[in-house]
């Protein structure tokens, strides 16, 4: 029995695996040590997949050894090994944070609970983006979705409620959209492989169905990755979910929903059909520019900080679809690589603010007077985050500004270069605002609490993304030549 | 509902059929139509119709909900532990023909046996998980 | 003459955005799940009516039959009816956690609370 | 070809929905829903779909109805008369459609055995599962064998449910306020 052929199922089979185990174990701690052994072990999985890749070019693995159209087929290149790379780091180090946070948000007969469904949306994420299946692909975006809800659903304001039904709704009709987007295809060519369809829809692409099912399948994703103006449901689901779910949804679940968008642009449809025939870059280009302002200025005026992060995740992902509608490799390189490099960031920054609800008990701007000395380790990690998510040379977020710019510029859109470092500029304007209370003004008078800093594995886990920001800045080689690849195996060019 | 005494004679009466029905349809979906998940849920509504007719206390001392929910787990095992018997005997992922070396179709229908009714227990346990919860809402 | 080969698509295109309709017009939110309902049994009976094979039986292998409908829209909808059920489950234990933390299961109400909050 | 009862049963729900979408009182609704539910059970019998029909059955008109009147007994029967809010939805609704039914006018005819669906992938389940699988009911082949993988994914989806469900129900509510009053 040769392990390593194994290797793309255990991705998936491993945390999905251990979720019902987690029921079984019961006992909170014991739970917790176990779903940290299973989420790291599913890193170094991920590790080994993303070096093979590279070193021997696409893997696939066949369910059921049932050859693919027949059978359902998992399928693994460069781009979907880098996605399942960022999905399991930030599952591993937000899992090491974890204890505290949860002990204090979640009732303690829950632990084991939460822990699973934790588990579940980490396999969801993982299948999704794993997978080289349509249907198969929606299967796991419902198992993602649901424990999402679910997840969101245990924050302690009761708004979390409303949120999470919300986003219930909203991403169901986004499910059936693409449900309805997936039928339409596999009516016209009978094939639900991936790779499949790229070759049967050749011939019947001019369609009116395949027309229609693009469309639906495009503004059902849009909806899963909060394109504006479908963002609706993201900034109270990450407002009021448990500090730990958002942190960890933050970081991946958009990014996931953005890679199908990129799996089903580049390699499903194709980039004559989607750009020449259905202009998609004449859509996309002005909803991204419109994201990015209107997310990062209505950023500026949250006092709720998780509320402000979230605004910014919409500013965000912007970024990241315009990168797209360049449909260059700059543009798609720099797309990519924000999407790993906005993991990082943002997530950290959510673990921080997790830490800061911890200890002061609220998120809000006016409570956080006089932070910086209160708890200046945490809040040197936010000042770092802060500074990458503006785009700061030496963090990872000057990268992907940087290669979006130029892509800007290589395409002649002056106008739109100088969106996007307005788009920074506003940034400046909402991180600042929470270093200059956080610093510049003095602890509330009569407020004599006693602030601890955080507990050393919270502390780490948060380093640890912060580090990236920093490391990945400097050292590019890793995240960015691996985007590189990843653009130009989508745009089917040699990098 | 409880002081109907013609509801619960005609209950005990109907109770063993349904789980009965639900047996057949679990192992009969090779034939006809049915299959682990149909038969989950009819045996949960065997398990729906008892609360109703003998209050959710009495039902939970049959199912009791620690039991139900480690059955839920061990469902979802029973259908990954196939298809990792595939990979320990030298297949891919839930591949079943190598669950029996000499007659590969023998070895089909053990995996569709086995995988059906992980889907089944899970079906089943979660259905009356779902609806205790719902029931236990009511009565607090 | 050809249209009307289409009917049953057309219904149940119709019917999907029934469904979608009382998804997003109504403020009840026992009822959005209802919508949600109504619009993937649609859904579903979109992808059972692509399957179909004028003149074929049911996909299990008889010696009387020779033509089956086409097995694989019935077994990606047995999947999505799960799906389906798993998420009004869920929806609905959502709708009584707000009820029982709002006293309402208007979108307005709850609205006009979180605004007065 | 199209069936006659394919037509009365498809007429009857389209009628159906238009009443639900009319209906104040929630405990019709959800009543004709299930109706609703029985009768796409039936046509999905008539279109030769029997697993997915009884699955209908039992899940549509039976446990999600059940589930519904439940949560209806736990808070109000009746809907507010809503003010307003027809126009836009109502014209998203019908552009959705426009799109929809622009998207079925290149479709193969219903019932076309030539179209491209019943041509490829398909005949191998039909023609070989009874062999390979050794299960004449090919829906079964295909379910748990050839797409086991995404019935593995429909087991997880159950459970995710299963966990969410008692996330949020399980704990009752007198617990949760002892708590409170404990911190």
């Amino acid at each position: 029995m040769v392990i390593e052929s194994h290797l793309p199922i255990l991705q998936i089979v491993v945390p999905l695996a251990a979720a019902p185990l987690c029921v079984l174990l019961r006992q909170k701690t014991v739970v917790w040590v176990f779903a940290l052994i299973v989420s790291w072990t599913t890193l170094a999985i991920a590790i080994t997949i993303l070096m093979r890749v590279l070193d021997q070019g696409t893997l696939s693995y066949a369910l059921g050894s049932w050859p693919a159209p027949w059978g359902i087929e998992i399928r693994i290149d460069a781009v979907n090994a880098y996605i399942l790379l960022l999905v399991s780091i930030i599952g591993a180090v937000v899992l090491l944070y974890a204890p505290s946070s949860v002990t204090e948000e979640i009732p303690a007969d829950s632990h084991h609970l939460f822990y699973s469904a934790y588990l579940l949306c980490l396999t969801g994420l993982l299948g999704i983006t794993a997978t080289g299946d349509a249907f198969n692909l929606f299967v796991f975006l419902e198992i993602s979705s649901l424990s999402s809800y679910a997840l969101i659903s245990l924050g302690k304001d009761r708004r979390a409620l409303t949120a999470a039904y919300q986003y219930l709704v909203l991403g169901t009709i986004g499910a059936t959209f693409i449900l309805i987007g997936i039928g339409f295809m596999y009516m016209m060519t009978g094939t639900l492989n991936m790779a499949d369809l790229a070759v049967q829809l050749e011939s019947v692409k001019n369609t009116r169905t395949v027309i229609t099912a693009f469309a639906f399948f495009s503004v059902g994703v849009s909806l899963k990755l909060a394109l504006f103006p479908l963002h609706l449901w993201l900034p109270n689901a990450y407002a009021f979910a448990p500090s730990v779910v958002t942190a960890f949804l933050a970081a991946t679940a958009t990014k996931v929903s953005i890679y199908v968008l990129l799996r089903f642009i580049f390699t499903v449809f194709g980039t004559d059909f989607a750009f020449e025939t259905m202009m998609l870059d004449a859509v996309l280009l002005p909803l991204a520019l419109i994201g990015i302002l209107v997310g990062s200025t209505v950023a500026v005026f949250q006092n709720n900080i998780k509320r402000m992060l979230a605004y910014s995740s919409v500013a965000q992902v912007g970024y990241m679809i315009l990168g797209i509608s360049f449909f260059s490799l700059t543009g798609l390189t720099g797309g990519i690589v924000h999407l790993f490099n906005h993991a990082l960031m943002k997530g950290a920054l959510f673990l921080v603010m997790g830490g800061v609800a911890m200890r002061i008990g609220s998120v809000n701007l006016n409570d956080m007077r006089g932070l910086g000395k209160r708890m200046p380790v945490t809040m040197a990690a936010f000042v770092i985050g802060g500074l990458s998510l503006i785009g700061v040379p030496l963090t990872v977020g000057f990268i992907s500004k940087w290669y979006l710019v130029l892509a800007a510029i290589e395409q002649g859109m002056w106008p739109v270069a100088v969106l996007i470092l307005l788009g920074s500029l506003i940034a400046v304007i909402y991180i600042w605002r929470v270093i200059e209370v956080a610093y510049f003004q003095e602890v509330q008078p009569g407020d004599e609490r006693e602030i601890k800093e955080l507990p050393l594995t919270m502390q780490i886990a948060i380093w640890l993304l912060i580090g990236g920001t920093i490391i990945f800045g400097i050292f590019t080689p890793l995240t960015l030549g691996v985007a590189k690849k990843a653009a130009a195996l989508l745009l089917g060019v040699l990098p | 509902m409880k002081d109907q005494i013609v509801l619960r004679v005609i209950a005990k009466l109907f109770i063993p059929f349904i789980l009965l029905f639900a047996l057949y349809v679990q192992f009969h979906g090779d034939y006809g139509p049915g299959g682990g998940f149909q038969a989950g849920v009819i045996f949960a509504a065997a398990f729906v119709l008892y609360t109703l007719i003998f209050g959710l206390e009495a039902a939970k001392k049959v199912a009791k909900p620690n039991l139900v929910q480690v059955l839920v787990a061990v469902g979802v095992l029973l259908y990954v532990g196939t298809g990792i018997m595939g990979i320990l005997l030298g297949g891919n992922f839930l591949d079943y023909n190598v669950l029996d070396h000499h007659d590969p179709v023998h070895g089909q229908h053990l995996g569709i046996l086995l995988i059906e009714l992980g889907v089944g227990i899970t079906v089943a346990s979660v259905m009356i998980t779902i609806f205790f919860s719902f029931a236990g809402r009511g009565q607090s | 003459m050809q249209y009307l080969g289409l009917y049953n698509y057309w219904i149940a295109v119709i019917l999907m955005m029934t469904g979608f309709y009382i998804v997003i017009s109504s403020g009840n939110l026992i009822k959005k799940i209802i919508g949600l309902n109504i619009f993937q049994v649609s859904v579903f009976l979109f992808y059972i009516s692509i399957g179909k094979i004028t003149g074929g039986t049911a996909p299990i292998k008889t010696d009387a039959a020779s033509i089956y409908s086409n097995p694989l829209p019935h077994v990606l909808i047995l999947t999505a009816i799960v799906v389906g059920v798993a998420t009004t489950a869920l929806g609905l234990s959502l709708v009584v956690r707000i009820k029982e933390a709002y006293g309402t299961v208007e979108e307005d109400e709850i609205h006009s609370q979180d605004e007065a909050w | 070809m199209i069936h006659l009862l394919d037509i009365i049963l498809l007429t009857f729900m389209v009628i159906i929905a238009f009443t639900v979408v009319r209906l104040d009182n929630l405990f019709a609704a959800i009543v004709l829903t299930g109706i609703y539910s029985l009768l796409s059970a039936s046509v999905f019998t008539i279109l030769d779909a029997v697993d997915v029909a009884f699955t209908e059955a039992a899940v549509g008109a039976g446990i999600a109805t059940i589930l519904m009147l439940g949560t209806l007994a736990l808070t109000s029967a009746e809907e507010k008369v809503q003010q307003g809010k027809i126009i836009f939805p109502l014209m998203v609704v019908i552009l959705t459609g426009a799109v929809l039914i622009y998207g079925t006018l290149d479709m193969p005819q219903y019932g076309d055995p030539k179209a491209h669906i019943h041509q490829h992938v398909a005949p191998r389940y039909i023609i070989e599962s009874p062999e390979e699988i050794g299960v004449p009911n090919m829906v079964t082949s295909v379910l748990a064998s050839y797409r086991g993988y995404d019935t593995l994914g429909e087991v997880t989806v159950i459970f995710t449910a299963g966990i969410g469900v008692v996330l949020l129900l399980g704990r009752s509510r007198r617990n949760k306020s002892k708590e409170k009053d404990e911190r």
